[in-house]
């Protein structure tokens, strides 16, 4: 019986002498490379890149894809990340000569058109949070963070209050919260969560003090909770002088509902590849734009874009940090998500977030007789079960993760937020068909039954997957990270 | 709306289920007073017709690379970009998926990373890659970032010679975390690093010493005296390559490099008003390749045996490590690296070399043209890769300016970058010798 | 253990109400539709289409693609097909809008690039067949073979010979020979092959005379082989006062090398689909341009494209037998065929011939002993063998075919042409690389083996394929064609 | 060469296993007097890059739909084409796949095209369809041999207000049969057929009666009548209908044909100079369905039971019955009904509606302009859909190049098929109110 075989890797396909694209042959007079070269510039050994032909390279990545899943394949419910449909009109217009081939140093004046879109963007970004002035330079939401919290130090140092060198996080904060901290050279604090899922706020309490210099927080959280005693939160770090970040990854859930801006919140980041549909790419490029208040406007990296009359020009603001990338920031990812809130408008909007909202609350109600809920609320855009009932038949969450993948969905993310024993955090979108979500909760339950009929069918999951579950400990172990050429 | 598959028959049975009379009651427990009381005043939905229209009309108010001819560099740049790349990368299995968690359904990605990896070492002549950066700035930035937490040392020293925008990235970076930054300055002659000042360096200072090559002129720099003086005073050596010079210039492991970055926007990504683009980080050693930011992909086996793989080494990332992680990348440039590998595939070992020779053949060729028409000469006497600066009694920006009227356009006017009488011109294997020899000819005019 | 599922039809993803593309919103003034048609005119019942949205649509043929094989996909050694690598870049000039999008009405100034297009194509392909005069209209090869049949008949007629109604057509003739002969009302005279796999001369000898209208021949034949007495064949069929068309599906073994003009054909129809590698798109569409001598020049459909100085414009040739569909025939489809010569040139387009001839011979080289070889002879493009020896065992071609499919490639051509028992028709093209040419050598003979040794594996074949073995015959007794509304 | 893999050195073990010298000897058997001794004279050969440019420059030299507005029909039309398509149907296992003989490999292909066939028999109201003919005037002359066929008689008859280009193919390909064809005339008032002329027809001596619906001049015809006459008299009623209209108009179901056909361009596919299009055929009853030329899909099932799909009723094809089938259909036209699938799909039930309801709209909205601008009529007086025909003393063809020079085509100018002063205007929902009202301020001032 012949085995479906694996896809070799692209150099192992490679031939001595074969060929895919060609260049035109060149058409100016050649000059031997070392009289314009010096050769102690030259490489000795050429780059051992594959040798291969088009229809190779066609067949391989072709080949290669059918080993994915993708939100073009099916469910993809993984929490925090909105795997949401990606319009391909999107791509369309982001291909188009006139936004996908122009150069960042072009005049401004033949530039007109770019501007427009970035200004544009900037100014519904303003208005979706409820501040006042925007960058698009991060290139994606922990990127965002990093500049948020530049933003900050700059604001505080201006200020003179450079001791304020603590930011407030949740214990359920996304890893890439703590990650940004530290990279500013700031302090983490961590509040726990209280009963409800939220803030425990006597916590906070005791953490904000002289050296707060800001909380970041996620809300709707990474429980999918709406943080109720947001206003206590936000008022208690503003009145110890510390600045508000709203880390913007579950914007799905709040869009023309309520503004992070309303809430209080000083800086916000948006994850354009998960609210505004800008396909994630296998993991990127994102776009992590952040929008602030008038007062933290003018330390905002630079070049933003500014208008005067019908001109559209790039500034520097004021007291900018600086830069955080070259040139402007994820422009086409820009594109896709100025395209997606032109076909969205208000309404749309708004009902992108009651309907991803509905969908969560309604899975959640429908698994929770079979998973244990931790919060038992109202969910926003997702909700975080645990697999800690199926614990006592030996099943762990991973297998129930893997599980799924034989029944042809994406698993949701697993063992976050760390607050939750066995999570499983499920994140459904406004963009799945009822019948998807009901064939996953079919799913699910029926696992929860196999978890206990039929424990050991679990953790050899998954099985009809292009390959059995990896070794992880053996690839972290002895790190093979590339293909080397055998002598 | 337009992507919202519901129906309101079904939003009225999940209400049901839920057990509550409307989808407002799901956000009853926010504070109402802050909720919104008006709709967000942005412009009306568009259907799809009315949105393409929209975005052509947009489109038409800029000049693109197809209008016109362009010898525009400084970090983006202009190449010929293999047909096959854009059908590849738009299967909605690329296009569409996540950071491949789930490995047994991500061997796609997975393997497409692992290649990326092994290309990019194969190109710098290092051990091991990451699975992508930002872009070349911020790959530059947490290489010097790396170098400061592997070597305990707390100054970087940068080239005076690298991308402006670069430095301040770089800077941005180190600073924040109280890390100093010092310049090797430049020979303003030659355009490159002055030796004379590499003796007067204090190097066991540093952390680590970045060359950029080509550096931001588009010049040679002679990088092996860093690169030993900075490794025997316990510094990390970087090098910032430029990749589509590594068709033809020594490697960074070549030249001892510990870590090479650089920007992977000319291995097939459109420039795209400069974004997004690609940082590549590689590395040698495994206690450097630990250290490494980003996220990395390892081979391993399933229970038969079967090869895959899978993300690993992800102590360094801050989902496991929060706060002591290496950096706080998440989202990279996946797809742009995809982009990248399969442009390294198809073009192949000779077909990379080739564009590196015909973009030291055609820039030089268009330099001798410059050149010819008099009143113009060479700021910088260091040979160049693809690119070059000249010098010259004219106002570059005024004349881009004028040029564009002609469907053209010249250098990058250094005027923004404190040379006021100097442009930067890039010449790729794209641009023909029609085309040069007609810029020459409009440009004779104009000048 | 959940199985695979299928992936439901789309009318089964129906809900009411769903709705995928919208329109923009009418812009003019609406009026009652009874105020401008008579309700006599007016549906009763709307067409129950799909109501699903586009995500929906997009997983769902994302998802149908998924289960199906492609050149992309892997080797096609299908016999007579000519599954060669389809260019990507070909598609990219076919899709300009410059040429995708220009209306066949349109005035003839404002399309001379279109008109250039077809002009070019219709010389070059006179080159390639030294013939004199070409017409792009045909869809397909046998529209092609139609058109040139009534070209064939409009001549006789002009000359009064009528009474001319027989086709001879060999035994290994593709099967829409014989039905085209019969489309055009003539009849078909079928011809043996030698034992050398070409036509029978002493046959054929007898099978010419005053009846006879024209000889239909594909040179090398479906066997793959040339017919080394191609100028006696000619000649005869010449003296008997008949025409002699060329069906040019396997060209792709000639190109560059000889001429069907050259060995006596006054017709060749050329299968861009095939020979010049566009798509062939699951089915087609295809285009079959038909090639003729000056003489046959007036009696082509019309209309074609002319040249006067610099101008192109459409005429109607003299004596045009009329038109054989609407318009100028598959104008996308030419676009890629013209790319296809372009790119490859003269010399490329002989090494393209010399290539797959190449690959043929290579493979039936290493196959001639594990299945018997009908015809032991240098192949041209394609080679024939037979399943014969391995029905001592009881496995059919049958079997063997869909064993291969185990093995992730598709199955040759079987059983065709009809005079070999248990055919097996191998193409490789010039497109494959060696290492996909050698894994199905190797795949073939692992099978050859099986034959012998476990048989029955093979009769169970294909097991990893989305579905195994389907049942052809309840689908014929009793067809189920389409997805009916269940009430 | 461009898309040949094999290295010289892999030629060369090749060789050796054959047991020959060279290539040239594979070709021993070809009398070597027939051997070209000279290299084609084609053009050399061009690289990726320069082939683009040349098409590039070619397609300049046209005007397309994108630069132009234009009203132009005549069964070609530019109607919106939801982005999603071509994403889809660019997937290469759909455009590059062959006709689907492997049924195990092939389900992808075979359940769109069992997907196509319901579609269409949905549309047309009828029982079942085939998996395309090569066009609508291929489908219609290919249902007029069937009526032939299953009748016996050697007449048929087409209407007189039937496409122009449709009618030559339809005569061809009868009159090669040696079948009659005759006309029903026209009203030339009305536009549509003549009901006078139907008394006078001898209808039991044709195979079957057409209705073209709308006719060439996009006015409604009275298809009942002709329906239940030739029926009753034991002969086929084949009715040729535009797709979109049938979001509206009642369908040949309704209208009691035995065949329906038409041209299925306008669902999705490009205008692309008239081709590739497709045409669909559908038809009722059991000993119909088994008689349609070309291919069919249909249902079953695997040893397991689980479902499936397979080319079936081959007996019909050339390759088994040859010159017994009952068509010579090979390759036909899969991609464009895949693209019409996706097409139907994503506009489904009410969006399908919706783009026959515009069009009657948009064109009655721009009927009224037409003729408020003074000196025009309509040149027949029946009800039209989506296109309809201009009289006025004008010389369209010279008008047209005078509208394009202010980027507009007028209607489709009438003097070739033998109305010198008639235009037939065609205005789908891809028109928009302010196009065609800057038609209407150019138009007057040009006439
Ligand atoms: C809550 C939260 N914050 C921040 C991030 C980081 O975003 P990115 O991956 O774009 O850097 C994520 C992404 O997973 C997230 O879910
Ligand atoms: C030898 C031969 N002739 C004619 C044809 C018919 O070509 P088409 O399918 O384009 O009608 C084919 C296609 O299979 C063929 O192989």
């Amino acid at each position: 019986m012949p085995k479906k075989k694996g896809v070799p890797l692209i150099f192992e396909r490679s031939v001595p002498g074969r060929r895919g694209y060609r260049l035109p042959k060149l058409d100016v007079p050649e000059v031997p490379v070392d009289e314009l070269i010096p050769a102690e510039h030259l490489r000795e050994k050429p780059a051992e890149l594959p040798e291969v032909s088009e229809v190779e390279v066609m067949r391989h990545y072709t080949q290669l894809s059918r080993l994915n899943h993708g939100v073009d394949v099916g469910f993809y419910p993984l929490g925090s990340c909105t795997m949401k449909y990606n319009p391909r009109v999107n791509e369309d217009v982001a291909a188009l000569p006139g936004l996908s081939t122009i150069h960042p140093y072009q005049p401004e004046s033949s530039v007109q058109g770019a501007l427009e879109l970035m200004y544009n963007l900037g100014q519904h970004l303003a208005e979706i949070s409820g501040l006042a002035a925007a960058t698009l330079q991060p290139a994606a939401g922990a990127h965002g963070e990093l500049t948020g919290l530049l933003v900050i130090k700059a604001y505080h140092k201006q200020r003179g209050e450079e001791h304020r060198t603590e930011i407030i996080i949740p214990d359920s904060a996304h890893g890439t919260n703590p990650a940004s901290v530290a990279m500013v050279g700031y302090d983490v604090v961590e509040v726990p969560s209280d009963e409800r899922g939220g803030v425990d706020v006597e916590a906070l309490k005791r953490a904000v003090g002289p050296k707060t210099a800001g909380l970041m927080l996620t809300n709707p959280n990474t429980l999918g909770l709406f943080d109720e005693n947001i206003c206590d939160i936000t008022a208690m770090v503003r009145q110890a002088g510390g600045l508000l970040y709203y880390d913007g990854a579950n914007a799905n859930a709040i869009l023309g509902i309520v503004r992070p801006g309303d809430m209080g919140f000083d800086i916000v980041h948006y994850n354009l590849h998960k609210t505004f549909s800008t396909p994630h790419g296998g993991g990127g490029p994102g776009s992590g734009p952040i929008v602030v208040t008038e007062e933290l406007a003018p330390f905002l990296p630079g070049p933003v874009v500014a208008k005067e009359g019908d001109r559209f020009f790039f500034t520097q603001p004021e007291k900018s940090i600086g830069r955080v990338q070259a040139f402007y920031g994820n422009f086409s990812v820009l594109v896709k998500a100025y395209a997606y809130i032109l076909s969205h408008g208000s309404a749309g909007l708004r009902e992108v977030s009651e309907v991803a909202v509905l969908n969560a609350n309604y899975m959640m109600r429908r698994l929770q007789d079979v998973y244990y809920l931790p919060y038992d609320r109202a969910c926003k855009h997702e909700f975080v079960l645990s697999g800690k009932w199926q614990k006592q038949y030996g099943v762990r969450t991973l297998d129930i993760a893997k599980r799924l993948l034989d029944y042809g969905v994406h698993a949701p993310t697993v063992y976050f937020p760390l607050n939750v024993e066995e999570a499983l955090m499920i994140e459904p979108t406004e963009t799945e068909p009822k019948s998807a979500i009901d064939e996953f909760i079919e799913a699910m339950r029926q696992i929860a039954q196999e978890a206990k009929e039929d424990p050991e069918q679990l953790k050899k999951a998954p099985q009809l997957t292009p390959v059995g579950r990896l070794d992880e400990a053996k690839a972290a172990r002895r790190p093979v990270l590339r293909w080397q050429k055998t002598e | 709306m337009r992507y919202i598959p519901l129906t309101d028959q079904e939003k009225q049975e999940m209400l049901e289920e839920i057990g509550v009379e409307s989808v407002d009651e799901l956000f009853e427990d926010i504070p109402s007073r802050m909720l919104l009381k008006e709709p967000l005043p942005l412009p009306a939905a568009l259907s799809e017709a009315e949105l393409i229209r929209h975005f052509q009309e947009l489109a038409a108010k800029n000049v693109d690379l197809s209008q016109t001819v362009s010898f525009l560099g400084g970090g983006a740049y202009d190449h010929l970009i293999p047909s096959i790349i854009k059908h590849i990368a738009g299967r909605g299995e690329y296009l569409t998926a996540y950071t491949p968690y789930q490995a047994e359904i991500s061997q796609g990605v997975l393997q497409s990373i692992f290649e990326f990896q092994g290309l990019i070492a194969e190109l710098t002549g290092m051990e091991a890659a990451n699975a992508s950066i930002y872009d070349g700035a911020t790959a530059l930035a947490e290489a010097a970032l790396m170098a400061c937490a592997v070597t305990g040392r707390k100054k970087v020293l940068l080239p005076a010679t690298l991308h402006p925008e670069w430095k301040e990235v770089a800077e941005l970076y180190l600073k924040s975390q109280d890390l100093a930054v010092e310049y090797i300055p430049y020979d303003p002659r030659k355009g490159t690093l002055d030796p004379a000042a590499l003796e007067k360096t204090e190097w066991s200072q540093f952390a680590g010493a970045v060359v950029q090559q080509p550096n931001f002129f588009g010049l040679l720099e002679e990088a092996a005296p860093v690169s030993q003086r900075i490794r025997e005073q316990g510094g990390l050596f970087i090098m910032a390559v430029d990749a589509i010079s590594l068709g033809l210039l020594k490697s960074p492991g070549e030249l001892g490099a510990d870590i090479a970055v650089g920007d992977g926007q000319s291995l097939g990504n459109t420039v795209s008003f400069g974004g997004p683009s690609l940082g590549f980080f590689a590395t040698s050693g495994s206690k450097l390749i630990r250290r490494m930011p980003g996220r990395v992909v390892g081979e391993t086996v399933d229970k038969e045996g079967r090869r895959g793989f899978v993300l690993t080494l992800q102590t360094r990332e801050q989902h496991i490590r929060r706060e002591r992680a290496t950096s706080n990348i998440c989202s990279n440039q996946a797809l742009n690296a995809f982009i990248s590998t399969i442009y390294l595939s198809v073009l192949g070992k000779k077909g990379f070399q080739d564009v590196a020779f015909q973009n030291l053949q055609k820039s030089n060729y268009f330099q001798q043209r410059l050149l010819e028409i008099g009143g113009l000469s060479l700021k910088f006497s260091a040979p160049s890769f693809r690119e070059f600066v000249i010098r010259g009694d004219v106002d570059w920006e005024e004349m881009n300016l004028r040029l564009l009227e002609h469907g053209f356009i010249g250098g990058l006017p250094l005027k923004r970058f404190g040379f006021p009488q100097a442009a930067l011109f890039a010449v790729t294997e794209a641009r023909t010798k029609e085309e040069m020899d007609a810029f020459i000819n409009v440009f004779r005019g104009l000048i």
